[in-house]
């Protein structure tokens, strides 16, 4: 039984259809199956943070809800620990859900405002039913408030959200997402609703459990500085596709894809992106989601020619160690 | 609990919500001690018919000799139970229909919806003259027309106020957890649905008050028990509003009737602005 | 079908059953019966009245414009004035203007119609003499042209009044939520910036955006509109559709509740479909 | 003389409990052709700042006291009826979510048209018209879309139009109210290049507010960093990048991530913003200043030159010792 992989996401698909919702409304009226997540695969070992990285609706929340098991694949497979996990229902799934957590990108959302801190950090034990006694329950919040930097962790206790600011909510999520011991956690944009002053706090005290209880970590942003920090690899996402992914350094420092190469630019030389931004992207953005066959970046890309049009080539290749890019015109 | 004394505080500081809950109390006072406060049995022949105000029946007496003053003494017994009742049985199914709309979604969603669009459509009053004649006129069959009628559009509230909670966060991190559809509905969903539950009776209360009273007035209550309506159904009938008799025999009940309605408007919607601080401007 | 014929043919004797029977068709399996009453609708025929034994379409369509003369003056002028108190009192919001619009509002609410139809009667039929109290027009008067004109209209205005009273409130309310929830937007402060004047702002940006909900609400205010007419309508013996349902009910004249629930339905589906010619004027979003 | 200059610009907002002091004596000049950035955290001002510089601040909102001077004129001074005249002819503003600022109801040339045939009322209507397809065109949208309604436009579309709509009546100031929060971050560096074009291209002062030190330090030639109401510091980028003084400045740049190197940890300023109601008289950043001595507390410093074109709000700078 025992794997490599903590997880290996293996071809994941999964469409949703048009029929209604913000900008896929304007396409047309007929039901177009549109491609949330296309086959998207990636492996994670144990305690390896690996960055989920692209624009809005480009597929990095559904693939972190399938991860998760809050959704369900149309095609493909997901393996953890070596077994597969797919199918998995009711009581698989509940001992599943112990194992893997999520911190959302709104804290305020995340936490129910009517609930005390108590309560909120310990209803993972209450639905798992690992509470015993009140003693018990103050014991275990108590330890894991202290563990997320909340100190003293007695007089959080008995507040409510709106007592406390941005940065402790945060704090406060981590720890409810820390109480069940999960081998793996999903940060969604954990600090995008934070101030700078307050972001760093955040990154450093995930890093920081990541060493302390050995975990996973799926880290979803948009920002590839923060992924550059917190990621040992980091995925490129496009239009439901992974275009890019490899170690960290190598995404940075030697981006091969026309979009990562965009990305680092903003990221890091955003003077030399505004000067000669025709250089890098075409102006116009996602304007539909109807995949094609050969290339996702196809309408913004400035790479792009006839040679670009040959079905296939939005498959991955290798380019470098661990590094394997979508796109035909990147050889080794 | 502290919040519960912040809400409080909230409620009693919109004076119209205070003026409200004072004047039901009158009125709910008034409606038990009924039989002490009247000055006769207003179902005993106690004078000449159409009788004119005097010391002893300040409000005069109907066309068989009954006192008017304790006619519409005992009359607040019977609207205000029968308002209370009926609002209660359409928040019953109201409150069954939001809720799984609300939460299960998608198909029972879109059919549930289109019956509570349908009912919001069909006019109301001539459906429910249809039921209640068909039944027949008692205390219990007014009841449930106007409840069975009138659970559409709290429905409708209460299955948006279960989308609005049912989308946060917090839900989706429960069942990333692991929480089950019955714990999250009890301990997530239900506690902040209650307050705007009890504001919806209230607010239903109001309108089942005067749709008891249309009913009634048309004759359509139960002609054996004294509520404000059939006082008015049997004013209309002697046709009082050709004489004198109009100022003590029709103004009466009717000012009872909107005073009631208006002190259960002003509570709901206080707790309204409590309950959705969407209105809270 | 069998069972609306109701308890009055328990009372008959065999003939009449039997002669009733036949002349309504019931004699015949249920099914047939409910075919054949799909098929008589479609044609126009809506029955026989039990009652007074004359078609229950011409019953119907010799009501129908009073109902409608009602209805549609009702619907006019309470969306006229709760659309201009509602923008009113949300222009100035919390102030005192506000305040008391909104209590004169959840007065009208509050008052039971067929109450403040009966002082009126009382007051302004009766003691000051100013309007009919009964009927539609004077039908024994013998008045043509204009004459005839300003008879239907004074005893129109009494009946009017009630139900606009009954019906502006929820318009009013609606009007001035969506107005305040409107001013807060985004593209108010937009035209504000540009330098448009408060009246613009109001009229040309503001208004137009807050009526939507108003639309959906007189929509579907439009069976409660006509369920009011019905009260109204009996209180002011008001020749109307509603005045016939009710005594029909009373009467258990099923043939004739049917064929007023037909056309109060045909009625209410209509003004759905205009409102939905009228959502696209207002608002873009919605082709 | 400087393109805008603001003096003492001090707007508060009322509250049950006192005054919410949030913008407190904000001052600085603006030349043609300048960028000037505004960078602060949530509830620093900044956005209050906008407002109050439009003269545009509603109840419970209320400008206490300064001036804006715009060629000459103090638009504070100013009833409503002058000041319409200004808005937008002479400055104009790209607000925050400017995904909302679209009327749905009308057409987005419309919207456009509207504001050129308020404020040039001589121009005839052919002439409108050809400089609202003009102005999309600049923005870098079809002509055709004259005709759309705002619902049919992506979130960088809007953007766009809305530039095109502050551009519209020729203004001789833009503020730019964190107009790109929200977009996806090349659509938005997209933009930018745009708005700094155009900027540069019109000789426009552009005043840029946002929580983004990135971006700021990218596009303006000038910042101000602002914290709890008030401004810490003003200079040039140049400086900010390679001298900043203030301690609230340094600690921004010490919570950001740097791309040569992500080994080097990044640290966060503890405690939190002060209340801003009935604020005590000590420096606002005393709380989580790591170099506070006990002149500190005594009296909020006030921002002085320290050299050509560097203030600082702080006592361990320049003569601010009184």
């Amino acid at each position: 039984m025992n794997n490599r992989y903590l997880i290996e996401a293996n071809n994941l698909k999964k469409t949703f259809d048009t029929k209604d919702g913000g900008i896929l409304k304007n396409i047309k009226k007929s039901r177009l199956k549109v491609y949330a997540v296309d086959e998207v695969t990636f492996k994670l070992e144990p305690r390896e943070i690996i960055g989920l990285i692209g624009e809005s609706g480009c597929g990095k929340t559904t693939t972190a809800k399938i991860l998760l098991k809050l959704l369900n694949v149309d095609e493909g497979e997901l393996f953890y620990k070596g077994e597969n996990i797919t199918h998995f229902k009711n009581r698989e799934l509940s001992e599943y859900r112990k194992k893997t957590q999520i911190v959302f990108q709104d804290p305020y959302e995340f936490l129910n405002p009517r609930m005390n801190i108590l309560n909120i950090v310990t209803e993972p034990l209450l639905i798992n039913k690992q509470l015993n006694s009140e003693n018990v329950k103050i014991d275990k919040a108590v330890e894991v408030l202290e563990s997320v930097g909340l100190n003293p962790a007695k007089s959080f206790l008995y507040r409510f959200t709106h007592e406390l600011s941005g940065g402790q909510r945060q704090r406060v999520a981590i720890a409810r997402a820390l109480i069940l011991r999960p081998d793996l956690i999903v940060a969604d944009e954990p600090t995008s609703m934070l101030d700078v002053s307050v972001r760093a706090g955040i990154l450093n005290l995930l890093l920081g459990l990541k060493d302390q209880y050995n975990l996973s970590m799926v880290f979803i942003t948009h920002d590839l500085a923060t992924a550059g920090y917190m990621c040992d690899r980091i995925a490129v996402m496009y239009k439901g596709r992974i275009v890019e992914i490899g170690p960290k350094k190598e995404i940075i420092y030697n981006p091969r894809h026309p979009y990562t190469k965009a990305l680092v630019e903003v990221a890091f030389d955003l003077k030399n992106f505004l000067e000669n931004k025709d250089s890098f992207i075409k102006d116009g953005e996602v304007d539909s989601y109807e995949q094609n066959d050969y290339c996702s970046f196809e309408k913004r890309c400035v790479m792009m020619d006839a040679n670009c049009k040959h079905d296939g080539h939005h498959k991955m290749q290798q380019v470098g160690e661990n590094h394997f890019v979508a796109c035909c015109k990147c050889e080794h | 609990m502290k919040k519960f004394n912040d809400n409080l505080k909230l409620f009693f500081s919109n004076k119209l919500g205070l003026i409200g809950t004072v004047i039901l109390v009158g009125f709910i006072l008034v409606a038990i001690f009924a039989p002490q406060i009247a000055p006769y049995d207003p179902y005993q022949r106690i004078g000449v018919p159409f009788g004119k105000p005097s010391m002893q029946n300040w409000l005069g007496t109907n066309d068989v000799g009954q006192d008017i003053l304790s006619e519409v003494i005992y009359g607040t017994r019977i609207s205000l139970l029968m308002g209370l009742l009926s609002a209660g049985v359409a928040l019953i199914i109201g409150t069954i229909v939001g809720l799984t709309s609300g939460f299960f979604g998608g198909r029972i969603d879109t059919v549930l919806m289109r019956a509570v669009d349908i009912s919001l459509v069909i006019p109301m009053l001539p459906l429910m003259i249809l039921l209640a004649a068909f039944l027949g006129p008692s205390f219990w069959n007014i009841v449930i027309v106007i409840g069975i009628l009138s659970w559409a559009s709290p429905a409708r509230v209460i299955r948006s106020q279960v989308l609005t909670i049912k989308n946060k966060g917090y839900i989706e991190a429960v069942k990333a957890t692991g929480g089950k559809s019955s714990y999250i509905i009890t301990k997530h969903i239900l506690p902040p649905t209650l307050s705007i539950i009890i504001s919806q009776l209230i607010l239903m209360s109001s309108r089942a008050i005067l749709m008891e009273s249309s009913l009634s007035f048309l004759g359509l209550g139960d002609p054996t028990q004294k509520s404000w309506g059939i006082i008015l159904y049997y004013a209309q009938s002697r046709s009082a509003f050709l004489s004198d008799a109009w100022i003590w025999w029709i103004l009466p009940p009717g000012l009872l009737i909107t005073l009631l309605v208006i002190s259960f408007a002003y509570i709901g919607n206080s707790l309204e602005q409590i309950v959705n601080p969407r209105l809270r401007r | 079908m069998k069972f609306i014929v109701g308890e009055d043919i328990v009372l008959m004797s065999s003939e009449e059953k039997a002669e009733v029977l036949e002349k309504h068709g019931l004699n015949k399996p249920v099914f047939e019966q409910y075919l054949n009453y799909i098929g008589s609708i479609l044609k126009g025929d809506l029955g026989y009245s039990y009652r007074s034994q004359k078609p229950v379409t011409d019953i119907v369509s010799e009501r129908l414009p009073w109902t409608l003369l009602l209805s549609i003056t009702n619907i006019i002028l309470s969306t006229i004035i709760g659309v201009a108190m509602g923008t009113w009192a949300a222009w100035n919001r919390g102030k005192k203007i506000d305040i008391v619009l909104n209590n004169i509002f959840v007065f009208f609410r509050s008052m039971p119609s067929f109450w403040i139809g009966m002082i009126f009667i009382a007051v302004f039929g009766a003691r000051l003499g100013w309007f009919p109290i009964f009927g539609a027009q004077s039908v024994w008067a013998g008045y043509m042209g204009f004459e005839k004109i300003v008879d239907i209209a004074m005893h129109l205005i009494m009946p009017t009044i009630t139900l606009v009273i009954l019906s502006v409130s929820s318009i009013y309310l609606t009007m001035r939520y969506s107005m305040i929830d409107v001013l807060g937007e985004d593209y108010i402060l937009m035209a504000k910036m540009k330098g448009l004047s408060d009246k613009k702002v109001r009229y040309t940006h503001a208004m137009r955006n807050a009526l939507i909900p108003v639309v959906t609400i007189v929509m579907l205010n439009m069976g409660y509109m006509v369920g009011g007419a019905t009260i109204i309508e009996t209180v002011f013996s008001y020749p109307g559709m509603g005045r016939l349902l009710f005594e029909a009910v009373t009467n258990r004249d099923y043939p004739v509740i049917q064929g007023c629930f037909f056309m109060i339905t045909i009625c209410v589906i209509a003004a759905n479909i205009i409102a939905d010619f009228i959502y696209p004027l207002l608002d873009p979003r919605v082709v | 003389m400087a393109l805008l200059e603001v003096r003492n610009l001090t707007t508060y907002y009322e509250t049950k409990i006192g005054y919410n002091e949030a913008l407190q004596g904000l001052s600085f000049d603006l030349e043609a052709g300048g960028i000037l950035g505004l960078i602060g955290e949530s509830g620093c001002g900044k956005s209050t700042a906008g407002f109050s510089m439009m003269n545009m601040i509603e109840y419970p909102g209320k400008i206490m006291d300064g001036e804006v001077i715009l060629d000459g004129k103090d638009l504070i001074k100013m009833d409503r009826n002058e000041l319409r005249k200004v808005l937008w002819k002479d400055i104009a503003m790209i607000p925050q979510s400017a995904m909302n600022a679209l009327n749905p109801a009308y057409k987005v040339g419309k919207q456009i048209l509207e504001a050129i045939k308020l404020h040039f009322p001589e121009m005839s209507q052919e002439e409108a018209v050809a400089k609202v397809e003009h102005l999309l065109n600049l923005v870098g949208i079809d002509a055709k879309w004259y005709h759309g309604y705002p619902h049919k436009l992506s979130g960088g579309m809007k953007q766009r139009i809305i530039i095109a709509m502050a551009l519209s009546c020729d203004p001789k100031v833009i503020i730019s109210d964190e107009a790109t929060t929200g977009l996806d971050v090349l659509i938005e560096a997209q933009i930018l290049a745009l708005l700094k074009k155009i900027a540069l291209d019109r000789g426009l002062g552009l005043i840029i507010i946002s929580h983004d030190l990135n971006m700021v330090t990218a596009i303006c030639n000038r910042i101000g960093i602002m914290y709890a109401g008030m401004l810490v510091e003003l200079t040039t980028t140049e400086n900010v990048l390679r001298n900043p003084k203030h301690p609230y400045t340094r600690a921004l740049f010490s919570s950001q991530i740097d791309s040569k190197d992500f080994d080097k940890k990044v640290t966060s300023v503890d405690g939190v913003v002060p209340k801003l109601v009935n604020p005590e008289d000590k420096c606002r950043f005393y709380d989580r200043c790591n170099r506070k001595f006990e002149m500190c507390e005594r009296k909020c410093p006030s921002l002085i030159s320290i050299s050509d074109n560097h203030r600082v709000a702080c006592y361990l700078e320049g003569d601010n010792h009184e």
